[in-house]
């Protein structure tokens, strides 16, 4: 989970994913935070959408899991990271599913290959049979 | 009031002489979803309206699920022989939409409800009002 | 003048009727491509405008990264239901672009601003002044 | 790097790539020596694209690099021998890049293969954990 540079966490919370509510929950919370960390309209619409992609991954594909939501200072900027963990079947083939257009259910298959684009760092780990970690990390705009 | 109430409630749909205009107010989950195709289509099929507006003037986000849904439901309109256009995308949507790489193509837009009844027009002159 | 300054104040944004002009002057560089699209979507919603010129006359490179900003600002503006017309490319940038493989399907251009008004004139006749 | 016939080096200097400025500053100086060789306006935007992604590629992928801008003759052309350099991670799978169309980044992946369409000699090495090395060669049109 390379994210180098030294970061300052400013706040940290957790909240369980197991049902759709669940995933309007947490993008709920995930948009009220950026605003309040004064993203713009775009930038808040870009973390609110990858964090609904991430979380309905979750819920979809391996039943359960979690989100651990960080707001996170660095060299005077601020930001929100966003860590999506479960314990389901994992994805075998990361490289495929990062290109965009791989779907097992009847999707487009562009939640990662999408979330991917719309935040500032991205990293996936994933072992099959062991489950997913997901981190993203959105800077605010100025 | 039980949920499902709560979301047909939501997603009213109202004739304007040939078009139907479905106004979503509420975030579109997977139950919402398929009532909201079902009640348009069968709407549709209902009145024999020859345009349908969506108007997602109140969503301040679309993520690929919501936007297939709105996609197959003006593609299913299409097939009926109705003209879909959706209306009101806002500038933060179109601009996550098209950054994710969702495909666009294909789908008829407008800037807002007038905009829209107004495409109709243009498409279907014969049946406008 | 901080460089933010300076590039919003490179790329203008006009009105002509219910026309948008952008005419990109400055090399496009990740920040200024953030911006352009920002303000020309808020203006898009803000002005109710049913098209959008992007003049790139003053362009004597688009190279992948350019081009695909372009390409998505057109394609954002689309989907909030006005029409993008990308006009005064030069025949070395279009010959380039052509060579490198881009994709140009699905991209509206005219030769200037003249025919690209004539053009939104003929896509949305009811709304041109 | 075969470039085998022998050339004449009329001029060689080193430009740092190390912010998207050295990119725009890279990609002007090129324009200016193209012009001045006499390219005509198409060989002119060829080669100052081409520079411009692989200059780009260097800021994004590499993080910093170099190139190397010379004027050379040969048989009695002239042209522009551009070599880009860096110590970044290196490209795994050379071949996939240059079919285009793959990319790590939320882009098209033309850089390399666009580029290579837009001169005359191209050539690429790299090493994973070594760094890239990228010549290219575009002779004036007459
Ligand atoms: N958290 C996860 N656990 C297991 N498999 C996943 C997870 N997230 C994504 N996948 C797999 O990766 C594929 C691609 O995911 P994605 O790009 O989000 O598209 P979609 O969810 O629309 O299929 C999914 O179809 C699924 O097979
Ligand atoms: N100098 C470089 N160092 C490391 N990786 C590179 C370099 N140049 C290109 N790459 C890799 O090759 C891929 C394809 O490059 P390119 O064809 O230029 O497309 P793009 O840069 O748009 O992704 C990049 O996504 C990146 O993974």
């Amino acid at each position: 989970m390379a994210l180098s540079s030294p970061v300052h966490i400013r706040s940290s919370q957790e909240m369980a994913i197991e049902s759709e509510d669940d995933v309007l929950q947490v993008r709920r919370e995930v948009r009220v935070l950026a605003e309040r960390l004064g993203f713009n309209p775009f930038a808040t619409a870009a973390v609110t959408t990858a964090t609904s992609e991430l979380a309905r991954n979750i819920w979809c594909h391996a039943g359960r899991g979690m989100v651990q939501i960080e707001v996170i200072d660095e060299e005077g900027r601020s930001g929100l990271r966003l860590v999506f963990r479960d314990q389901g079947p994992g994805i075998p083939d990361i490289e495929r599913v990062l290109v965009g257009g791989y779907s097992t259910a009847r999707s487009l298959g562009l939640g990662l290959s999408g979330s991917r684009r719309l935040v500032d760092e991205f990293n996936l780990q994933s072992q099959p049979g062991q489950g997913t970690v997901v981190t993203v990390v959105k800077w605010g705009r100025l | 009031m039980t949920k499902r109430h709560e979301m047909r409630g939501s997603i009213p749909v109202l004739r304007i002489g040939s078009t139907l205009l479905a106004t979503i107010q509420v975030e579109l989950r997977d139950s919402v979803a398929e009532d909201f195709q079902r009640t348009v289509l069968t709407r549709i099929e209902d009145t024999g309206s020859t345009g349908l507006l969506i108007d997602i003037t109140a969503l301040d986000m679309v993520d690929s699920y919501v936007a297939r849904v709105l996609v197959e439901t003006s593609k299913m309109a299409r097939l009926m022989g109705t003209e879909a256009v959706l209306v009101g995308m806002r500038p933060e949507v179109a601009a996550t939409l098209v950054r994710m790489g969702f495909p666009v193509d294909g789908v008829r837009t407008a800037l807002d409800v007038d905009d829209g009844l107004a495409l109709l027009g243009r498409l279907r002159p014969a049946f406008d009002l």
